[in-house]
């Protein structure tokens, strides 16, 4: 039990920090994919000339082939100092990535890894349906063959940046007799192909982060497969594995909350100051950092496991489904500190934080449904963690 | 001792129940949330023809001669529909202040008016510094001979921008006393130097910056005593919280209503989502909050009603619970709902918003409880 | 809408309220079955006189013939005056009673109910076994017909006060064949019939209110069968019914947070005051007080619909569980309002409240597990209620 | 970087939990309660025998030599074993305080007792005020000569009727400032003028009234100096603290691995209980709990054991998270077992009673989340 960087690691963080405090713009509160592409382009590009675009990767892949440890405290300084991660690129780098990486033939490698680590290629997601949510095996867009193509038909769901991207990951049934986990397959799909039209899904904060994206025979060449035929259920398992073992967010909650005590302790002398006039409201603070400060270890003690070598097991839901729900009450807790001023959106000269806080409240109801229900992880948490049988 | 609706009450709701469902339905709603005005005259009309606008008011001056009960009763219906518009602005701001403390020429000149639909009225109490206690209230207006001139701001008034006029709380006097020196004065929204700025909201309702810059306003226009507001103010701002209080109740079982069917028929691993446990637990949950909101503000809406002693405690518990309790409903109804629930094309999500803002309107929970707590000597 | 009393409610509150203030002793913490049924003897005499200790009987059998809303008037009063309550006696006359009301021959009507309503005969109830909890229709306490007697055989569990009482009503198996539910009769049995044991149950408070019961070859003779033989299920169900219904406790609550907040006001001035050293605490009372008189409407509610004629249905459901977590909740929050000192046992001489509040925050575990779980509670608001399908 | 145990922890850990599964089953607990000592001097000498008594002494006088961090994990499995007996007492009111602060000839004359079990000890810190700070202490004792003559009463001071010395925190000076003017003193438990009643506890443990009448204890044994006694009882204070957070998680991990057993087995409506979701997700918030609680606790323990800068700050988020989940993690605990659990005869209850006494012992969540609070400066 050490929580103090060893001599390594501690030159490791100071690499990190000397080049963020050197390169690094500042993330702005309410920054849209576009505009956070559009600021962040020169750091993406001094990020990817080090690797660190894509921390986890292995080197010779391009990434940088940082260990767990290594990778959480790089998590941890960006978060700390709210260096903007290239969040348009985060399917591609997270999940598509790794995924090609393990699942892909080397020339599937050479073709698209390039460009996700260069930033060039924008990657999204097709997995859900709106048939097939939580319940995702379920899913019925079909992939027919037809020569050395397959034609793809159906409608996928919450494809995030679709409107952007130049690549789709795409989960398509392949074997509609067999057994619903067993017909499915792992398509690249480019999304120019024609038949393919993605339509706009504006979410309940009124931004537009999500699609539809509607498929009327797509043709997909048989070599944009990753793994074999049928077995994409455990292909794209891979992906969401990666993506629940990302552990940034927890890491950056601790830094939200002291960003609003110090808010909190700043206005504390304004006639309007919520301390003053809501006498708990210092005591909701100090469980929100508490809270934030269980998820930092929740966290941590994740990394320590893979530092050991260790395979988490429902230590990843349990993060997810803690930190998720924090984030809502961390959301709440802020429209306190902001008192009346709460309500004022984006766009509201007058919103508190450009009204960042007051979108917050909103968009943080979607990270408890988002990457697996909370309803979800628990019954993981219970099922594959403690044992307990299926209903 | 009967905490039922009246034959007379059950038969309004009903009938607004199902006029609002058809004169009201989803699609007005949204249009209204971008619409400018942020309401259709021709249901404004239509509200005023079922005599809603002068509900309380007495028959003699063209309202229905209902009482506040009732009122808390079609407001529940409105939080149900959502309603766009200035009703409530308009009890609150101009009716119910008229109706108790405004004089016989008060009465004469705005009640018929405020009943046909004619005048739309708001109450013009909160300022930058956001508060709803006699400190709250630190704009001022010096009195010179028979006017009043008012100037300063006052920011988060619902409908100020489409309101002939606003009953606006002034300073006239500083002192230690807070609660000593408020004046309640109904100002023409149309008086030279008055300018409204709309703000954009988590409600999507109406709410305005409106500046005073030399504003004169007669003094017979003072409801009430110069200097001597507050009691009027801090009855009214009662009210005001037992009116928010039944549109969050109204809210709520909309919401509630809405996730039981979605949960009825949404079906996930080969059944619906409503015979998983987890689901029907938090929905058992749910009906709860929405009962136990509900019956406790029509508690505090009778005691205050019927001036018991206990009514100041009753209004402050009733908006403390219905805050906590319809949050909890709708974090709820987004979560059963799932990802559908988050877009903005699905209704849900209009429900949720609105929570946030009826629950800061005249008070959050923390402002109650705290109330609640002084009440007890603690 | 309307909660003040009609002229005919206040006129019988009053009546209520001259007899307990002339009459009834007060309720003091921490007594046991026994010392309350000694202390409240002759009070419960004279209750009996008014048929007042059956207040929901009617006058034919003894009662008091009240109508819903009086009864809620005279449980509120007793609440409010801390008048006690016939405890040993509600198993009689609150679910024996009611049944053999409804369900007995006139034969059982007079050998039974004047027993109860003299406070003579205690009764008890045989229904939970070792394996039939929440699920009680698996019970298998077996009755086998021989002769004019039933031969039972088997075990229960839970009996409140089995060991002083004189009969019990209990749920046998008279059917093993037939489906779970249909194969059940309700008997009267004699508690000191040859063949049946109580051993005592001491809960986790260290109070003895439960029994097991074991039956080795019980003879019942055949007339103590309450309504026909294998329909004893919906026999028993009037009895929980009964016992659902009665909203006595949901009334006591805002009086139970008064006294709290009573006594924190009294010591505030202490150096042990917990208002002064815990600033949280007086809004942690006054969410209680709030919470307590949310209770006090859903209880409100239910008086309101029956006075109207109107059947609950999740009704009481709501008020259980809603109940039963509050309690935990009050209980918690007295362990505040008494600090360090909470942890004070009864038997200990320093112990506020004689121990009694450090006992019900050990007790009122049982409230969200006894007279049906809070998981069964909110199965059957779901189910029943809300008409969500059974999984 | 690493929240992980060390090999020579996880040894510890392991042998530990053997040892008190076979040395310290439930009935050894159940014995306990009743006993009037509260504990068996058996277990007592084979814990001694395992070298736990003096785990944090050097092994120059007799100890194990190992550091505060390794008591925690040590703690940890007495809190799941419900472990009786003086042991955290000694080294909180002992070993700790004579290795930080004690002088040579202390250290001399007891360290190596209390390494060996032939001595218990005590901290006598809380009166019939029963705070944890500062004016806490007012317990008065007068210096006369080379002698201290203390006079008043001590309360909730745990093993007082078996120890062997007690060190008493005394005021011996009075003044504005409540955190001068305190000493700790190390009073031997035979002195003349000492009482001891037992307390009736929910936790069963022993805690007891301690009356001081004119006890007179030589100077020599102040540990510290006099009147300035604070800084080091303040850190006591956190190291208890940090001690029954660790008591507290080994209690929550047993009472839920109980719990998750008891679910697999226990069958109603023909299936085992653990498969209704309703019980899944309140197994896996107990675990998320449990988990959270351990690795805050772990955190805070290093950050002390390191004198971080922020380990006072992280004591009391420590104390006041292992407080709170803890509660949740022993509630669903008796949920879940439904009414087997509320027997008497059943195990489950032992966890849920200890668990409202260790959570009260060095200062409830309240207590210390107010501290976090005045350190964020707000």
């Amino acid at each position: 039990m050490d929580l103090r960087d060893s001599p390594e690691e501690a030159a490791f963080r100071r690499e990190v920090v000397d080049f963020i405090e050197k390169e690094a713009p500042r993330s702005e509160p309410g920054m849209t994919f576009e505009q956070l592409a559009a600021k962040g382009q020169n750091w993406f590009k001094q990020m990817a000339a080090r690797g660190w675009i894509a921390p986890a990767w292995p080197k010779e892949y391009g990434g940088a082939g940082m260990s767990q440890i290594q990778q959480f405290i790089f998590n941890e300084e960006m978060a700390m100092h709210r260096a903007p991660r290239p969040a348009h690129l985060i399917i591609g780098l997270g999940m598509a990535g790794p995924t090609i990486i393990v699942h892909g033939t080397e020339e599937q490698k050479q073709r698209w890894l390039p460009g996700m680590l260069a930033g060039t290629d924008i990657w999204c997601q097709g997995y859900s349906e709106p048939e097939a949510g939580s319940d995702l095996a379920s899913l019925r867009t079909r992939a027919v063959k037809d020569g050395d193509d397959y034609v793809i038909n159906g409608q996928k769901i919450w494809s995030t940046i679709a409107h952007i991207a130049k690549w789709m990951i795409c989960l398509a049934r392949t074997d509609a007799e067999a057994p619903k986990h067993k017909g499915i397959s792992y398509f690249v799909i480019d999304m120019k192909s024609p038949g393919l039209d993605v339509r706009p899904l504006t979410n309940m904060a009124d931004t537009h982060e999500f699609n539809e994206v509607f498929f009327d025979n797509v043709r997909v060449p048989k070599g944009n497969i990753v793994g074999e035929e049928n077995r994409g259920w455990y292909v794209g398992m891979t992906t969401l594995d990666f993506e629940r073992s990302s552990v940034g967010s927890a890491v950056g909650m601790r830094q939200e909350v002291e960003e609003m005590i110090e808010y909190a302790i700043n206005n504390q002398d304004k006639p309007t100051s919520a301390l003053k006039l809501n006498p708990t409201l210092r005591l909701e603070m100090a469980d929100r950092l508490i809270e934030s400060e269980v998820g930092r270890m929740l966290s941590y003690r994740i990394a320590s496991m893979q530092g050991r070598g260790l395979i988490p097991n429902y230590e990843a839901s349990v993060l997810k489904v803690y930190s998720a729900e924090l984030h809502q009450r961390i959301a709440r807790t802020k429209t306190k500190v902001m008192g009346m001023y709460a309500q004022l959106r984006p766009g509201e000269p007058m919103a508190p934080y450009m009204g960042a806080w007051c979108h917050q409240y909103i968009r943080s109801i979607g990270y408890t449904i988002e990457a697996g229900t909370s309803e979800i992880q628990r019954n993981i948490i219970a099922q594959r963690g403690l044992g307990l049988s299926r209903d | 001792m009967d905490l039922g609706l009246s034959e007379e009450q059950e038969l309004l709701k009903n009938f607004a129940r199902d006029f609002l469902e058809k004169e009201c339905p989803e699609n007005v709603v949204r249009e209204m949330e971008e619409d400018e005005k942020g309401y259709s005259p021709a249901l404004w009309k239509g509200m005023a023809d079922q005599g809603w606008c002068g509900l309380i008011i007495p028959p003699e001056q063209g309202g229905s001669g209902m009482g506040f009960l009732d009122l808390v009763v079609l407001t529940e219906e409105f939080g149900r529909a959502l309603v766009p518009g200035p009703f409530l602005s308009t009890q609150i701001g101009g009716a119910i202040p008229l109706l108790g403390w405004g004089s016989d020429a008060q009465k004469q000149a705005h009640l018929a008016k405020i009943a046909s639909g004619e005048e739309v009225w708001t109450l013009a109490a909160t300022e930058p510094v956001a508060r709803f206690d006699a400190e709250g209230v630190q704009m001022e207006a010096k009195v010179e001979g028979d006017k009043l001139v008012l100037n300063g701001t006052k920011l988060f008034i619902r409908d100020a921008h489409v309101a002939d006029f606003m009953l606006v709380a002034v300073r006239t006097k500083k002192g230690a006393n807070a609660e000593d020196g408020i004046t309640l004065v109904a100002v023409d929204a149309k008086s030279a130097g008055i300018s409204t700025t709309a703000l954009k909201t988590i409600g999507s309702d109406k709410q305005n910056e409106v500046k005073f810059e030399n504003v004169s306003v007669p003094k017979a226009n003072v409801i009430g005593e110069v200097d001597k507001g507050w009691p009027i103010l801090n009855k009214l701002l009662l009210k005001a919280a037992i009116l928010e209080s039944a549109y969050l109740v109204g809210l709520a079982q909309m919401d509630f209503e809405i996730t039981i069917n979605y949960a009825k028929e949404r079906v996930q691993f080969g059944r619906p989502i409503g015979s998983f446990q987890a689901i029907q637990h938090k929905c058992a949950d749910m009906v709860t909050d929405v009962d136990g909101a509900r019956f406790l503000m029509y508690r505090a809406a009778w005691s205050l009603a019927e001036d018991e002693p206990d009514a100041v405690q009753s209004v402050h518990m009733a908006k403390a619970w219905c805050n906590d309790a319809t949050r909890r409903v709708v974090a709820h109804g987004q979560q059963i709902h799932g990802g559908i629930g988050f877009t903005k094309d699905y209704k849900i999500q209009l429900y949720f918003r609105r929570q946030k803002m009826a629950d800061l309107m005249w008070g959050d929970a923390d402002f109650h409880r705290e109330l609640v707590a002084q009440s007890l000597g603690v």
